[in-house]
């Protein structure tokens, strides 16, 4: 009962006939006893990047949570078509799942920049850490300046920087954002979409939280929209442009 | 015919855990080991049940424990609490529900007559002042004047150093420094340190934690105070004796009779009791212990076909003299005399080669 | 001078027995931001095995009691977690429950026997001041391990997983780094390094069974005064603790050599920084 | 307005919870003489108790100096009565302010260190006291202790200590509702949780947490005169270190955040360790029980009986679907 | 001194870096006023700075002519001040209402000892502030929340109670950081009434916000940072219409053109 057809990424054509980056089947994530998702199922190819809309509360953070194995959660996740559910969130890690939670919580405040970044560089090869560590600075310059601050003193949106540099360092095969866009000054976003999308050339699957609808548009190929913890809709993140009614009834794109 | 008088209830209140175990261990041993000799009947076959409880060697846990016996058990005298706090505190427990206490503690003030439970309270082990008093004069013996006290810091060892201020000059002895360290010092070096900076000609041991007496000796040795050494009755216990190496040669430490090395009379009776139990004689506790019981038994047999109560225990309690018991020296209570055992129940012995060898 | 240089002397040889025993607390706070009040306890195990066996067999085995003691602690910690406990203190107040049922089964086993041992016999003298031995060995051997897990905790990989995992439990799982296993291992380092401290104690002063708290305590007091992230400032509290108690010791009366080292501490908790809490919950 | 206590008592479930227990379960207690004298000492500790759960289970004080505390009452009762003669219930007054002020004074020097530091300095501040105490000869008895304290007034029955501990509790309870009840409860739990939040909210934290931690420094005090008149013989072992730590162990175990967890605590772990057999295993026991409580109820009793009651109240709340999966995450964030 | 809240030549360093160097700003009674500025341009550390929670090393706040300069945070409450923070902070234990309920500790009048015995006129008091609590609630959208426990919250509405605390305080001045971070657009439609209405009643409000059609819309006055000095105030289109802003702050996603498209 797969809800959504892979949908092919003109930059992955090649790649997206394999198994899919990340699929879901009758996943559900509760709290305790209270279940906040119910029966979600949906694939995310290689390369392809999936937004998640719904209103607060709609289950979306819950949701990635589950994925990720913070949450306690219910059936089947594969990613590259091996089966992660019921696993740890260590094992799923390191399957290639990388996860920013909301209000940065992947970050170590006592730590240095420096030191937090290492721990997100460690699982790469040592010939290609200082190339990736190069591209982070020239993504986040600020995080080069910072690097022997304690993460925990940075401003709110270098906090946020820096806890995207962390996932993006590991070169996970499917990132998993929640509300990155956050805290956020708007021309730091347009970076954040140049650089996610040069990752998508290497294959990597995206699943997006967010709020902003201009940010989304601009990353997402598809959309899924969260209500009540079940999916109520489908489409390709242009309707959220074109009809501002669909938005509206999703999100409530901003009326201004 | 003692048999349909029922049983006599015997409570004992002792330190069993905590710092105080040291003594009320053996004490407990000690207890059970003549008792089941006695077959628990008096001499006179009266049956004997002994009620036991820990006080955990804390005042507060002593005061309840001895409500309890006598509340819930109905026991006519208490061997115990095993501390001298814990006597103090079981003390008007004991007043209110008319039931004496039997305490193996040298506590000056449990037996003090101002207390207003005085009646109802019994020593069994020698004082405090006396122990000092013996001591002290062995040391002047040999010509000492400035003395130096190492006290662990509790009732025990402060007592023994005021009472050592008191006392040491009315024969010549000067106390010239005192140092002192609690339950727990791990390194006792700075204080003998102290005491070697002082000058002093002997040093004088007021410590039951054989483990703080060792530590003593091996730090004295280690900062060079090579002066005689005399310890108090807390430390004539078997682990002290036996754990204490080279440097404790010649220690001369004041006991309660000498069962754990060189038992003598009555001590030889009980340490095979206690081998027959599988208990090997510690010190201290199993004398005092026993003092206690053989105490409450004269006590009772003492009542012949009486209705025996708290009350009729206090008081016959007061008329025994010369009754028997296991350590040395001649045991008398009366009206003004709530200490039974004196300077006779007392040896002086040395250490030598991990034993404490008796002098005379 | 000399007087007092002495007495520095010996407060720091004994203070690096306190500060053996802060190490495992600071590591234990370093890497699951709790603390382990059976370290003492430890100890106690370490020396009285030790103590029993006898020989360099001893020494094995004291090591091995000890941390076997601090794998069930290790087990406890994990059930609890599993269980989803939150609050911290909750894991020190389990871990001094298994501190008091140590003792117990110490003194129920080997009674009120005091555990003293002794490797050498004559002192050394050094500028005038006669040291044991065995002091100045227990003062090189916790000088080097303390040196040693300060840089691995600094400067290393693991170390950065260490505080990354107690800083951030779930960020840490996001990182894959293997939370459980760092804690397991730091309760395991704990009860080494608390048995290795019952060893040193057992071969210079000794103890008996109611030592466990004291010891902890001290440990505690050690490892928290100067800030308790790190060993290294453990150290330097154990000494200053030491120096401190022997000062104090060997100047003052019995009344104000008791207080001293409390003194000392409330002077230094109220009037450095060192007990702030620093970046709890971050910069506003 | 009906009757005065009505209004108070209705939104104080607390308060009426305790109440009608002690109301019911002294009479019965009062019949056996153990029980009535054991009832007078648990009532002393489910005091300290309290006094625990309002520092630690409100403010956030980690406390180990309430036995030190209830120390100063029972000797400031002791010593006003023995050698100043003042009448009873006089000395309650002393033995109250006497902690509050000093709490009050060293947590104004403590509340901005870390909790396990706050910890050491109560616990050394805890020592200091001790050893006053003991080296004070001429005031405190030193080491031996003072005895001989009289019985307060006409209470000289244990029957009427337990009246009179009891009726303290539910007092205690009482005034502690009331405050967490108020703005400044609320505002102690801000500042438990986050300092800079509760500065932004206009909470003058180390005076709010000084004065929590003085009021319970004053119900500790409380503990201490009961016990001084109660016992009548108090020595510096009586109310030392040990006290504080079991305390601060019985607030826990009941749930120190519950105003009634530390009564819970107490009744339920002495209860428990009394039936233990004793003697050198005592500890063993104790150690034991203690860990088999906190892993059977890591919030407290209380905290227990809450998530239990939470449960029964929800019944409908969708269970997991899948019983097989419920994984091992789940502990983890 | 003129009315409202101003804060003059503000500097702040920590360590090496300079976050504040000299910065203005004023918020007056009733008027909304913006602070836009890149990451770490020094918008939350002014707010720091005001609240009392960072000692400026030069500069001045005073609020109607009374100075409040480097006063701690807790006394700056009682001159009318109060604030969000950009994190949420929250006592994830409390219920919504009793968080919102410690947004009024401010303006309690009961005395401690008062509220310890429970004296009437500490218990109306408590009646009278649950009472209050209740409208504030209802604005915002949390009245159904009001006995669940913030924790159990989405981030969203953990903000929304941040917000209500914040009103709660009655301050004549409310800082608001990035509250509409995180909130759909229909949620930020509703804060921003409620900002507006509070704002009307004689409120003066700042407020952060990366949201420029937030800013355009809501805003009387708005003042750009960049690294700790002001690169340029005015009305918010002027501000946001300057090419230095577009350039270093706006970028393609924040690009007006495309803002003004959607509306
Ligand atoms: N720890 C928790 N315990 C209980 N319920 C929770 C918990 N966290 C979230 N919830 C509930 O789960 C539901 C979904 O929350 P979630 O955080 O996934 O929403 P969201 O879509 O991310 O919202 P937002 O956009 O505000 O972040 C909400 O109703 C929320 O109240
Ligand atoms: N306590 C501190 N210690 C060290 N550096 C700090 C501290 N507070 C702020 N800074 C630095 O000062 C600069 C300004 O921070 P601030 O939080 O004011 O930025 P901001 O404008 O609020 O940014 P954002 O939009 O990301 O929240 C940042 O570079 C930050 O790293
Ligand atoms: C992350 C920090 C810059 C957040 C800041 N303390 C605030 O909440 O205002
Ligand atoms: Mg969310
Ligand atoms: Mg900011």
């Amino acid at each position: 009962m797969t809800l959504v057809q892979t949908a092919s990424a003109p930059a992955v054509s090649a790649r997206a006939t394999g198994p899919a980056a990340l699929a879901a089947a009758g996943l559900s994530a509760r709290y305790g006893r209270i279940e906040v998702c119910r029966d979600i199922s949906f694939e995310v190819a290689p390369g392809e990047f999936l937004i998640l809309l719904g209103a607060n509360g709609a289950g979306k953070s819950s949701l990635l949570g589950a994925l990720a194995g913070i949450v306690a959660s219910a059936g089947t996740v594969t990613v590259g078509g091996r089966r992660i559910d019921g696993v740890s969130p260590q094992r799923r890690a390191h399957a290639g799942l990388a996860l920013v939670p909301e209000g940065r919580g992947n970050l170590f405040g006592p730590l240095t920049v420096d030191e937090n970044l290492d721990l997100g560089l460690r699982h790469l090869r040592s010939d290609e850490r200082a190339g990736m560590r190069a591209d982070l600075n020239r993504l986040f310059p600020v995080l080069a300046e910072r690097g022997r601050q304690a993460a925990a003193m940075l401003s709110g949106g270098e906090q946020q920087m820096l806890a995207l540099a962390l996932a993006i360092a590991r070169r996970p095969t499917v990132l998993l954002l929640d509300e990155p866009s956050q805290g956020l000054a708007p021309v730091v976003l347009d970076e954040i979409v140049a650089a996610v999308n040069r990752l998508r050339t290497f294959g990597m699957a995206l699943i997006i939280a967010e709020q902003n609808v201009r940010f989304a548009a601009a990353l997402g190929d598809r959309f899924i929209a969260l209500r009540g913890g079940e999916v109520v809709d489908e489409g390709h993140p242009s309707e959220l442009a074109n009809h501002s009614g669909t938005a509206a009834r999703l999100l409530g794109a901003a009326p201004h | 015919q003692g048999a349909d008088r029922g049983p006599v209830k015997l409570g004992a209140v002792l330190s069993l855990s905590g710092p105080a175990a040291v003594f009320g261990i053996p004490e407990r041993d000690a207890i059970q080991a003549v008792l089941k000799q006695m077959h628990s009947t008096t001499p006179d076959g009266r049956r004997i049940d002994l009620v036991l409880v820990d006080d955990k060697s804390n005042p507060t846990e002593a005061a309840r424990a001895v409500s309890q016996v006598i509340n819930n058990d109905q026991v006519v005298a208490i061997i115990g609490p095993s501390t001298g706090s814990g006597i103090l505190a079981a003390g008007p427990i004991a007043q209110r529900l008319k039931v004496p206490l039997l305490g193996p503690a040298g506590t000056l003030a449990i037996t003090d007559p101002k207390n207003e439970f005085y009646p109802w309270v019994f020593r069994v082990a020698p004082s405090d002042i006396v122990d000092i008093r013996v001591i002290l004069r062995d040391m002047a013996k040999s010509k000492t004047k400035k003395v130096g006290i190492f006290y662990q810091e509790d009732a025990y060892g402060k007592t023994g150093v005021d009472e050592a201020k008191i006392f040491g000059p009315t024969i010549g002895l000067n106390v010239v420094d005192t140092v002192s360290a609690p339950y727990t010092a791990t390194d006792l070096t700075a204080q003998a340190t102290k005491l070697r900076n002082a000058g002093v000609e002997a040093v004088f041991l007021q410590v039951s934690i054989s483990a703080l007496g060792s530590s003593f000796l091996k730090a004295a040795r280690q900062v060079g105070l090579d002066v005689p050494i005399y310890a108090n009755a807390g430390l004539a216990q078997r682990s002290f004796a036996e754990n204490t190496g080279p440097e404790a040669e010649g220690l001369r430490v004041l006991s309660i009779g000498n069962i754990p090395f060189d038992p003598v009379g009555g001590e030889v009776e009980l340490a095979k009791m206690l081998q027959a139990e599988g208990k090997v004689p510690q010190g201290w506790g199993e004398l005092v212990g026993t003092n206690a019981l053989m105490a409450a038994v004269a006590a009772i047999d003492a009542q012949k076909g009486k209705e025996i109560t708290g009350e009729s225990m206090r008081d016959t309690l007061e008329t025994l003299c010369n009754f028997k018991a296991y350590a040395r020296g001649k045991a008398c209570f009366a009206k003004d005399k709530h200490d039974g055992w004196g300077e006779d129940a007392l040896v002086i012995t040395e250490l030598r080669n991990k034993q404490l060898k008796t002098l005379d | 001078m000399l007087a007092i240089a002495e007495y520095v002397v010996r407060g720091a040889l004994s203070g690096a027995i306190y500060a053996l025993l802060a190490v495992p607390m600071s590591l234990m706070f370093v890497t699951v931001r709790t603390i382990d009040f059976a370290v003492g306890a430890y100890a106690l195990i370490a020396a009285a095995v030790c103590w029993s066996v006898g020989g360099a067999l001893g020494l094995a085995a004291g090591l091995g009691a000890a941390m076997a003691c601090a794998a069930f602690m290790a087990i406890i910690f994990l059930a609890l977690k599993r269980l989803g406990c939150e609050d911290h203190i909750i894991y020190a107040l389990a871990s001094f429950g298994l501190a008091t049922a140590l003792a117990s089964l110490v003194l129920w086993w080997w009674g009120t026997q005091a555990f003293v041992r002794d490797a050498f016999s004559d002192p050394w003298s050094v500028g005038g001041i006669r040291l044991a031995p065995q002091g100045v060995i227990n003062f090189a051997l916790i000088l080097l391990l303390v040196g040693a897990l300060h840089l691995l905790i600094q400067h290393t990989s693991l170390g950065r997983m260490m505080r990354a995992a107690a800083a951030n439990q779930t960020g840490a799982a996001l990182a894959s780094i293997p939370v459980q296993g760092i804690q397991v291992g730091t309760y395991l380092a704990g009860g080494l390094l608390g048995g290795l401290a019952g060893l040193l104690v057992l071969y210079s002063a000794g103890l008996d069974f109611t030592a466990p708290l004291g010891l902890t305590l001290s440990g505690f007091g050690a490892a928290i005064i100067f800030g308790i992230g790190s060993p290294l400032r453990g150290f330097f509290g154990g000494l200053a603790m030491g120096i401190a108690q022997a000062l104090a010791a060997g100047y003052a009366s019995a009344m104000v050599a008791g207080m001293v080292p409390f003194l000392f501490v409330l002077l230094v908790l109220t009037t450095s920084r060192f007990g702030e809490e620093a970046l709890a919950g971050g910069r506003p | 307005m009906s009757f005065p206590g009505q209004r108070y008592l209705g939104p104080r479930p607390n308060t009426l919870i305790i109440a009608v227990c002690v109301l019911v379960a002294l009479p019965v207690v009062l019949t056996r003489p153990v029980w009535t004298d054991s009832a007078v000492v648990l009532g002393v500790y489910a005091l300290l108790g309290l006094s625990v759960g309002i520092s630690y289970g409100q403010a956030g004080i980690l406390t180990m100096s309430q036995g030190a505390f209830a120390a100063i009452g029972g000797y400031a009762a002791a010593i006003l009565t023995t050698r100043f003669g003042w009448p009873p219930y006089a000395d309650l007054l002393v033995a109250m302010a006497l902690p509050a002020a000093l709490a009050y004074g060293v947590a104004r020097l403590v509340t901005r260190l870390s909790p396990l530091a706050t910890a050491l300095a109560t616990l050394a501040l805890g020592s200091v006291i001790e050893i006053l105490i003991r080296n004070a000869d001429a005031l405190t008895g030193g080491y031996i202790g003072l005895a001989g304290i009289p019985s307060v007034g006409a209470i000289n029955t244990p029957a009427g200590y337990a009246c009179l501990a009891w009726g303290m509790i539910v007092v205690t309870v009482f005034l502690y509702e009331n405050l967490m009840c108020s703005a400044y409860g609320r505002a102690l739990n801000v500042l438990r949780v986050d300092q800079a939040r509760a500065r932004a909210d206009g909470i003058d934290v180390p005076a709010l947490m000084s004065a929590g931690f003085a009021v319970s420094a004053a119900v500790a005090g409380a503990a201490g005169w009961l016990y001084a008149h109660y016992i009548s013989f108090l020595s510096p072992e009586s109310l030392d270190t040990h006290i504080s730590i079991s305390a601060l162990l019985m607030a826990v175990i009941g749930g120190a955040g519950y105003i009634l967890g530390p009564i819970v605590g107490t009744l339920l772990f002495d209860g428990l360790t009394r039936l233990m057999p004793a003697a050198e295993l005592q500890g063993f026991f104790y150690g034991a029980a203690l860990i088999i409580i906190l892993l059977a109820a890591r919030t407290g009793i209380l905290g227990l009986l809450a998530g239990l009651a939470r449960r029964l109240r929800r019944p409908d709340a969708t269970p997991a679907p899948r019983a097989a999966n419920l994984s091992p995450q789940e502990s983890l964030p | 001194m003129s009315r409202g809240l101003t804060a003059t030549g503000i500097e702040v360093a920590f360590g090496g870096v300079h976050a504040l160097r000299g910065v203005d700003v004023a918020v007056e009674p009733g008027k909304v006023a913006g602070l836009i500025g890149r990451n770490g341009s020094g918008k939350t550390t002014l707010f720091n700075c005001i609240t009392g929670f960072v000692r400026p090393t030069a500069g001045r706040t005073t609020v109607d002519g009374v100075d409040v300069t480097s006063l701690p945070p807790d006394r700056v409450v009682k001159h009318g001040i109060a604030r969000t923070f950009q994190t949420p902070r929250v006592d994830p234990r409390a219920t919504v209402l009793s968080a919102v309920l410690c947004g009024f500790y401010s303006r309690v009048g009961a005395s401690f000892v008062g509220s310890l015995l429970g004296v009437p006129g500490a218990w109306r008091e408590e009646q009278r502030l649950h009472r209050r609590a209740e409208p504030i609630l209802e604005r915002l959208g949390l009245a159904e929340l009001r006995g669940r426990e913030v924790g159990q919250l989405s981030m969203g509405l953990i903000r929304l109670v941040e917000v209500a605390r914040c009103l709660a305080s009655g301050a004549r001045f409310v800082l608001l950081d990035e509250p509409a971070a995180g909130l759909t657009a229909a949620e930020q439609e509703r804060l921003a009434e409620q900002v507006r209405a509070v704002a009307a009643s004689g409120v003066g409000v700042l407020i952060v916000e990366h949201n420029i059609g937030l800013v355009r819309s809501l805003c009387d006055t708005a003042t750009a940072l960049e690294t700790g000095r002001v690169l340029c105030a005015g009305t918010p289109e002027a501000v946001v219409r300057d090419e230095r802003v577009m350039r270093s702050y706006l970028g393609a996603i924040g690009d007006l053109a495309a803002t003004e498209a959607a509306a």
